[in-house]
C-alpha cells in the first residue's frame, strides 16, 4: 500500500512539475510484453521508439513528450488494466505498443471509452483498427504482407501450395488472404495446416508437408519462431525436394535471420520492411539503432520507430490541442518517408498504407539480409479494401 | 459462554478492519483502482484456491480451469446479449462448479505429484479446447464484443473503474464471509480433519470422498466466480484466463499469502501485486529476478507464507529473547 | 510412417535425457523441483556461447554443457536446496519457482530475450534415406547418444556399488543412513549428474526446441508428464514415458494436427486416473 | 447367543501367499477376545480384512448378522465397527477436543453441515468434553494434539474410537510404545471400558492379553491354530510350542 502511494505522490509530483514549467507535458504510454514468450517484441518495440526520441529531442510543437512503458507480460486482461490505469491516471494521452492481436483487442474498449489515440504498432490482424475510431496502426496487417507473395508465386513457376500458418487470428488472416489471391492467380493450395501458437516441434508438420509433394510451402508463424520452421525445412531436405519456402517476412525477421544459417538461403517473403532496404532514411535508422541496441533492426522496430514519428507529427499538426479527437483527426491521411519507404494512414481506415517488397534471402557484407527484388506499391490493406 | 469453545475465538473487530482497507484504498488510490479491482479479483480467486488446498490438502496446478470456465461462461452469456451482471455471475459459478463436479472425481487419488499433474492435464485440455472453438470462445484472439449492462440496472461500468471496483469488492466480501462459515463450520473441521489424517477420518465413518468432491466443487464454483468477475469488469475475455501461467500464479499467491487459513489468499494476493507492480516500476525488464529472489528468501527464512512469517514474528517476540527461527530452520 | 517413428523416438529420447535427472529428484528426495529446465537452460546458453562466440566445435560443448549444469547444480543443492529437504511440497514450488524466475531474468540479462540459434558442424546436417523415409543424422545423432546414455545410467544404477546406495536410499532413507551410507553426499552427487544432464539436453535441444529465456518454463510441463507418467522409482519408467510421449506428440501432431497437442494431456490424466503412481511404478 | 462378528471362510492371498486362510472366528456380544500370534502370523491381515481396508480374496464378514464383506471401511465404522491403531492416528494440528468434537460430527452424520460454527452444536461439544473427562483428558482439551505426551496421545486414540459409539471395538496393541512403568493408565482405561462394546484385542503383551481376555483365538500362518479360554490356551501344548515358547526366547 505504501508503495501505491508513493507512487501516486511520484505521480503528483510529476504532474505538477510540468505545470510549472508552462509547457504542457505530453505522455506516451507504450504497452507492450516485455517478459515472457513474446519480450522480443516488445524490447524492439520500445526500443526503437527511444531511439525516435533520442533523434528528435522529446520537444514538439511546444510541448514535451514523456515516454511511459509498462508490461503487460503478454496477458490480455493485464493490458487492459494498464491501458484504463494509464488513462485515468490523466497523464497519458497516447496508447502505443500492443505486441499482439488479443492484446491490442483486450484495449481497443479502453480507447474508445476514453477517446484516447491507440497506434499499434505491432499487432498485425486486419480487424484490429476496425474495434475503435481511435484506433491508427504504423506495423502492418497479414493480408497487406501475404498478397505480395500470393502475387509473384504462381508468375515464377509455384502452382501448388501446402499453408502453414499459426493458429491464431494473424496466421489465420495470413491463410486467408494468401489462398484468396493465390488461387485467382492461377495456384493451387493442396493443404491447410495450422500449427498450435505455442508448439514445440516442427517436425511432424513439415513431414506432413514433405508428404504433400507441392510446389512451395507458404509460412506464417509469429516473429521469433521462424529459425525452427527453416531447420526443419533443411533438415527434412525440402529443398532437395524441389520445394520452395515462401511466405511473409515473420518467418525470416532481421532479428534472427543471420542466425539462421545457410538454410535461410533463397527464402522468398513478401514484407514491408526490410533492415537491407536501400535508402538514406533506413541508414540513419539502421545504424542508430545498431548503436543504441547493438542489435539489427526488424519489421516490428520499425513500426515501434513509426508509431513515435506517427505520433509526434499528429501532436504538432493538431497545434495546441491535444485532445483525442484532434488527434486521431491529425494522424488520418498523414504521409512521410519511413525507413521501410513512403508509408501514409489511410484516412478512412486508419491503416497503413506501405509498399509491400519481394525480398530474397541472400549474403551481403557476410550477413545474411532479406534483399529487395521487386515492390507492390502502396498497398491498402486488403482485408478491409473488399469490405 | 466462552466456555467450551471448539474454533479459537473470531477476533471480529480486527477482521472487519481488514476488510475496511479497500475502502480506504478507493479513497486513497483513486487512480489506482483498476489495480486493486484485479487485486480483490485475484484474492477471491487464491482463497477459492485456499479452500481446496488448504483446507482439503488437494494441490492443483489447474486451478485456472474453473476461473477461465467462469470467465468464458460470464462472457459469452453477455456477448449473447444476455449483459445483467448479477446472474452472469451466478451463471459463471455454476457451469465451472459443474465441471468442478465431474472432474472433481479424478483428483481424489494419488499423491501430491499425481494430484498436480491431473489438474494441470485437465486445465491445459480445457486451454486448448477454448483454443479451437474459435467460434464460440474467439480462439487465440479472445472474445470480443461483451457488452454487460448496468448494475443493479443503475450503475455503468465506467472507464474510472468505480463501479468494477465496488461490484469486485462485494463480491469478494459476501464470497470471503462464505468461505469463512464453511471452514468453521462441522464441514470445514471435518476437511482439517481429512487433510492431516485421512486414515484415520475414513476409520471415524467419514465419507472422506464424497466430502473432498464438496470442497472441490466449491472452490470450483468461487473460482468461476472470481473469472467472471473479470470478465465483466474488464469486458474482455483472452485464452490466458485458462493459462498454465494463470494457475501457477495463483498457486505462488496462496503460498505467498500462506494457506490453510483464508486471509492469506487476500495478503498473498495484494502482496503479490503490489511486488509486481513496484518492481516493474523500477526495472520493466527483469522484475522478475527481484520477484524470484524474494520468493526464495521468503522460503529460506520464512516457512508458512507471509502469515508464516508474521506467526514466528509474534512467536520470537512473546519468547523474548529466544530465537524462534532457529528451530524452524534446523527443520 | 519409419520417418514419424524415428522422429518421435528422438524427441522422446531427448525429453529423456532432459527430464530423468527430475525423476531421480521427486523420487529419491521427495523434493519438486520445478527449476529443472533451468538447469538445462543453462546447458544450453552454455553451448551457444562457446560455439557462436568462442567458435568451440559442437561435440566439444556438449561436455561442457554437462559439467558447467552440474557444477550450477551442485553449488545450489548444496547451498539452498540442501536446506529445503525436508519442508513442504508447497514450499518447495515457491522456492523453485523463485529460482526459475531469478534464472530467466539472469538470462534474458545477460543474453537478451531473442531466440538463440546455433549452426550444427556439417557431418550432422545431413539425412539418410532407408527405404522411403528420410532421416537427418543430427535426430539419429540424438537417438544414439541418449540411448546410449540411458543404457549407461540404467548400468551405473544396477550394477555399480553406487547404484546399489542409491536404490537403497529411495526404497528406505532411514535405513539407508543406518547402513553407514552417506546419503548427503549421495543426494549431491545425484543431483548434480541430473542436473548436468539437463544441461546435457538443453545442448543437445538448442537445434529442435529452440531457446530463449522462457527456455526454463516451456518445457517443464513435458518433465513433469514424464515424471508423472513414468513414475520415480526407476529410470524405466521414464524412459518408456519419454518415448511413449515424443511418439505420441509427434504422430499425435503428424496423423491428426487439428488436435495435436490435445493429445498429450489427454493420454497422461488417462494413465493417471487408471494408474496414480505412473503407468511403469512398481508399487 | 448370535455372535455380534463373525467370518467363514475368510481368506487373503497375496499372488500365492496366504496371508489368511479360510478363517472361523465368532465372538460373542460384549465379550473381551483377544487375537495372538506370532509375527507375520497375519494378525493385521486379519484387522484389515474386518476393517475393510483390504477386500478379501474369499469368505464373508458378518457384523451383527449382517454381510458387510462387499462394504467399505466407513460404512463398516458406520454399522458400529470401530477401531485403534497400532500406531497413532490422530491429529496433529488440533486439539484432543476438536478431534473428539470431529469424530461425534460424523457418528451424527453432521460432518456434511457448512453453514453453523461448529460451535454452535452445544449438545455435541459436550459431549466431547464429557467423553475426554471420562479419560482424563479435559485438563488438555484446548492443547495441540502433537504438544502431548505420548501416554496421552495414546488415550486419545481410544477416546476417538469409542466416540463413533462401536458395538465392537478392536484394539490394535493399545499398549504399543508406552513404556512398561507407564502403562497403568492405558490398562486402567482399557479396564474401564463399558461391556456393552465387545472388544478384540490384537496384542503381542501377553501379561495385557492374560489381564483382560476372556477369549483368546491363537492365529498362526494365517490359520486358527485354537481358540479357547485364558487358562486353557496357557496350557494348550501346540500354542507353546509355536507362540508361547517362541515368545520366551525373545
Amino acid at each position: 500500500m505504501k508503495a501505491l502511494k508513493f507512487l501516486t505522490a511520484a505521480a503528483v509530483a510529476v504532474a505538477g512539475f510540468a505545470g510549472a514549467a508552462q509547457s504542457e507535458t505530453i505522455k506516451v504510454g507504450l504497452i507492450l510484453p516485455m517478459t515472457g514468450p513474446f519480450a522480443s517484441t516488445g524490447r524492439a518495440v520500445e526500443s526503437a521508439a527511444k531511439l525516435y526520441m533520442q533523434q528528435h529531442g522529446n520537444k514538439v510543437g511546444g510541448h514535451t513528450i514523456e515516454l511511459v512503458v509498462q508490461d503487460d507480460t503478454g496477458a490480455a486482461d493485464t493490458t487492459r488494466r494498464i491501458a484504463q490505469e494509464m488513462v485515468v491516471r490523466g497523464g497519458v494521452k497516447v496508447l502505443g505498443g500492443f505486441g499482439l492481436t488479443p492484446l491490442a483487442m483486450a484495449a481497443a474498449p479502453v480507447a474508445e471509452q476514453a477517446k484516447v489515440p491507440m497506434v499499434v504498432m505491432a499487432a498485425a490482424t486486419s480487424v484490429i483498427t476496425t474495434k475503435s475510431q481511435y484506433i491508427a496502426r504504423t506495423s502492418f496487417t497479414l493480408p497487406q504482407a501475404a498478397v505480395g507473395i500470393a502475387e509473384w508465386a504462381p508468375k515464377n513457376g509455384i502452382k501448388s501450395v501446402v499453408t502453414m500458418v499459426s493458429d491464431y487470428a494473424p496466421g489465420i488472416d495470413a491463410e486467408k488472404s494468401f489462398t484468396e489471391v493465390f488461387t485467382r492467380n492461377g495456384g493451387k493450395v493442396v493443404e491447410q495446416l495450422r500449427v498450435p501458437l505455442a508448439n514445440p516441434d516442427f517436425s511432424p508438420f513439415m513431414q506432413r508437408v514433405k508428404d504433400s509433394g507441392a510446389g512451395a510451402l507458404f509460412i506464417f508463424v509469429p516473429s521469433g519462431v521462424g529459425s525452427a520452421v527453416m531447420k526443419e525445412f533443411q533438415n527434412r531436405g525440402l529443398a532437395e525436394a524441389g520445394m520452395k519456402l515462401i511466405g511473409t517476412g515473420d518467418v525470416v525477421d532481421d532479428d534472427i535471420l543471420n542466425q539462421m544459417g545457410p538454410a535461410a538461403l533463397g527464402t522468398v517473403t513478401s514484407h514491408h520492411y526490410s533492415a537491407a532496404h536501400d535508402s538514406a532514411e533506413n541508414k540513419t535508422f539502421v545504424s542508430g539503432y545498431k548503436a543504441l541496441t547493438g542489435n539489427r533492426p526488424n519489421f516490428m522496430a520499425v513500426g515501434g520507430y513509426d508509431g513515435m514519428r506517427l505520433i509526434y507529427a499528429a501532436i504538432e499538426k493538431a497545434g495546441g490541442k491535444v485532445d483525442g479527437d484532434s488527434l486521431i483527426a491529425a494522424m488520418k491521411g498523414m504521409s512521410w518517408t519511413s525507413p521501410r519507404g513512403p508509408v501514409s494512414i489511410d484516412p478512412e481506415t486508419r491503416d497503413i498504407v506501405q509498399n509491400i517488397y519481394i525480398r530474397r534471402v541472400e549474403k551481403q557484407d557476410g550477413e545474411l539480409h532479406n534483399v529487395e527484388f521487386d515492390v507492390i506499391k502502396d498497398v491498402k490493406d486488403p482485408g478491409k479494401a473488399k469490405k | 459462554m466462552t466456555q467450551p469453545m471448539v474454533s479459537p475465538k473470531p477476533w471480529w473487530p480486527m477482521e472487519v478492519g481488514f476488510f475496511l482497507i479497500p475502502v480506504a484504498a478507493f479513497f486513497l488510490f483513486p487512480l489506482h483502482l483498476p489495480l486493486i479491482t484485479e487485486m480483490m479479483i485475484l484474492a477471491l480467486f487464491a482463497v477459492s484456491l485456499d479452500l481446496v488446498l488448504g483446507y482439503a490438502g488437494i494441490v492443483s496446478l489447474g486451478h485456472a480451469a474453473f476461473f477461465g470456465l467462469g470467465a468464458y461462461a460470464a462472457g459469452i452469456l453477455a456477448q449473447q446479449g444476455w449483459g445483467e451482471p448479477l446472474s452472469g455471475l451466478v451463471f459463471a459459478g455454476a457451469v465451472a462448479g459443474v465441471v468442478g463436479l465431474l472432474t472433481g472425481v479424478l483428483v481424489l487419488r494419488g499423491s501430491d505429484l499425481t494430484r498436480l499433474m491431473v489438474t494441470l492435464g485437465i486445465g491445459m485440455m480445457l486451454f486448448e479446447a477454448a483454443n479451437k472453438m474459435n467460434w464460440l470462445t474467439g480462439g487465440a484472439d479472445g472474445l470480443q464484443g461483451v457488452m454487460v449492462e448496468p448494475l443493479l440496472g443503475a450503475f455503468q461500468f465506467d472507464i474510472f473503474g468505480h463501479t468494477a471496483f465496488w461490484y469486485a469488492y462485494a463480491g469478494l466480501v459476501v464470497l470471503f464471509y462464505v468461505a469463512r462459515r464453511l471452514v468453521h463450520s462441522p464441514f470445514g473441521l471435518c476437511l482439517r480433519g481429512i487433510k492431516t489424517n485421512r486414515l484415520r477420518m475414513s476409520a471415524l465413518g467419514s465419507r472422506v470422498n464424497l466430502h473432498l468432491l464438496a470442497v472441490y466443487t466449491v472452490g470450483a464454483m468461487m473460482a468461476g466466480i472470481a473469472g467472471g468477475l473479470l470478465a465483466q469488469t474488464t469486458q474482455f475475455v483472452s485464452l490466458d484466463v485458462l493459462s498454465f501461467e494463470r494457475s501457477a500464479e495463483v498457486l505462488l499467491v496462496l503460498v505467498l499469502g500462506g494457506p490453510g487459513r483464508l486471509y492469506g489468499g487476500i495478503i498473498g494476493a495484494v502482496a503479490f501485486t503490489v511486488m509486481h507492480e513496484v518492481l516493474s516500476g523500477f526495472t520493466t525488464h527483469y522484475w522478475q529476478f527481484w520477484l524470484g529472489l524474494v520468493l526464495v528468501l521468503l522460503v529460506l527464512f520464512a516457512r508458512g507464507g507471509l502469515l508464516g512469517l508474521v506467526d514466528a514474528l509474534r512467536k520470537r517476540a512473546a519468547r523474548g529473547t529466544a530465537s524462534a527461527a532457529a528451530p524452524e530452520r534446523a527443520a | 510412417m519409419l520417418t514419424v517413428l524415428v522422429d518421435g523416438v528422438a524427441y522422446g529420447m531427448l525429453l529423456f535425457i532432459l527430464a530423468c535427472g527430475l525423476s531421480v529428484t521427486m523420487g529419491l528426495m521427495n523434493f519438486i523441483n520445478l527449476a529443472h529446465g533451468a538447469f538445462a537452460m543453462v546447458g544450453g546458453y552454455v553451448t551457444v556461447i562457446m560455439l557462436n562466440d568462442m567458435g568451440v566445435p559442437f561435440l566439444a560443448c556438449l561436455p561442457a554443457a554437462f559439467v558447467l549444469a552440474a557444477l550450477a547444480g551442485v553449488v545450489l543443492e548444496r547451498t539452498l536446496y540442501v536446506r529445503l529437504y525436508k519442508a513442504s511440497h508447497l514450499d518447495q514450488v515457491m522456492f523453485t519457482i523463485g529460482l526459475v524466475f531469478i534464472a530467466m531474468a539472469t538470462a534474458d540479462y545477460f543474453m537478451g530475450a531473442q531466440q538463440k540459434l546455433i549452426q550444427l558442424p556439417e557431418f550432422l546436417r545431413g539425412r539418410v534415406g532407408i527405404g522411403d523415409a528420410q532421416i537427418s543424422y543430427y535426430r539419429l545423432f540424438i537417438v544414439l547418444l541418449c540411448g546410449l546414455l540411458a543404457v549407461g545410467l540404467q548400468f551405473a544404477l544396477t550394477r555399480t556399488r553406487f547404484g546399489a546406495q542409491l536404490r537403497a536410499a529411495v526404497d528406505d532413507g532411514r535405513v539407508a543412513r543406518g547402513l553407514g551410507i552417506d546419503v548427503s553426499r549421495l543426494f549431491a552427487v545425484t543431483f548434480a549428474v541430473g542436473s548436468g544432464l539437463a544441461g546435457l539436453g538443453g545442448a543437445l535441444g538448442v537445434e529442435l526446441l529452440g531457446l530463449d529465456p522462457t527456455f526454463a518454463v516451456r518445457f517443464m510441463i513435458y518433465f513433469l508428464i514424464v515424471v508423472a507418467v513414468g513414475g520415480t522409482d526407476s529410470i524405466v519408467g521414464p524412459f518408456l514415458a519419454s518415448l511413449l510421449l515424443g511418439i505420441g506428440d509427434v504422430a499425435g501432431k503428424y496423423y491428426v494436427p487439428g488436435i495435436g497437442s490435445f493429445i498429450i494431456y489427454a493420454i497422461m490424466v488417462g494413465v493417471l486416473i487408471v494408474r496414480p503412481q505412473g503407468l511403469f511404478a512398481r508399487r | 447367543m448370535t455372535p455380534i462378528l463373525e467370518t467363514r471362510g475368510l481368506s487373503k492371498s497375496f499372488g500365492g501367499f496366504f496371508a489368511a486362510a479360510d478363517v472361523n472366528l465368532a465372538i460373542e456380544p460384549g465379550i473381551r477376545q483377544a487375537l495372538i500370534g506370532p509375527n507375520g502370523a497375519g494378525k493385521t491381515t486379519l484387522v484389515n480384512l474386518l476393517t475393510g481396508t483390504l477386500p478379501a480374496s474369499a469368505g464373508t464378514v458378518f457384523l451383527h448378522g449382517q454381510d458387510i464383506t462387499r462394504l467399505p471401511p466407513q460404512a463398516r465404522v458406520r454399522l458400529g465397527l470401530s477401531r485403534t491403531f497400532q500406531i497413532n492416528q490422530l491429529f496433529p494440528d488440533l486439539t484432543p477436543l476438536q478431534a473428539v468434537v470431529l469424530a461425534i460430527n460424523e457418528r451424527e452424520g453432521r460432518s456434511h453441515r457448512f453453514w453453523r460454527a461448529v460451535d454452535a452444536g452445544r449438545e455435541v461439544v459436550h459431549e466431547a468434553m464429557n467423553r475426554l473427562h471420562e479419560f482424563g483428558l479435559d485438563t488438555v482439551a484446548r492443547e495441540r494434539t502433537a504438544d502431548l505426551p505420548y501416554g496421552r496421545q495414546r488415550l486419545l486414540e481410544l477416546v476417538l474410537a469409542l466416540a463413533a459409539r462401536p458395538r465392537v471395538l478392536l484394539l490394535d496393541e493399545p499398549a504399543a510404545g508406552i513404556p512398561s512403568g507407564e502403562s497403568g493408565e492405558i490398562l486402567d482405561a482399557i479396564g474401564r471400558l463399558p461391556r456393552d462394546v465387545t472388544i478384540l484385542l490384537i496384542e503381542h503383551d501377553m501379561d495385557l492379553v492374560f489381564r483382560f481376555a476372556e477369549r483368546i483365538t491363537v492365529l498362526v500362518n494365517g490359520r486358527v491354530l485354537v481358540e479357547g479360554a485364558p487358562d486353557a490356551i496357557a496350557r494348550d501344548p501346540e500354542v507353546r510350542a509355536v507362540y508361547l515358547g517362541e515368545e520366551a526366547h525373545v
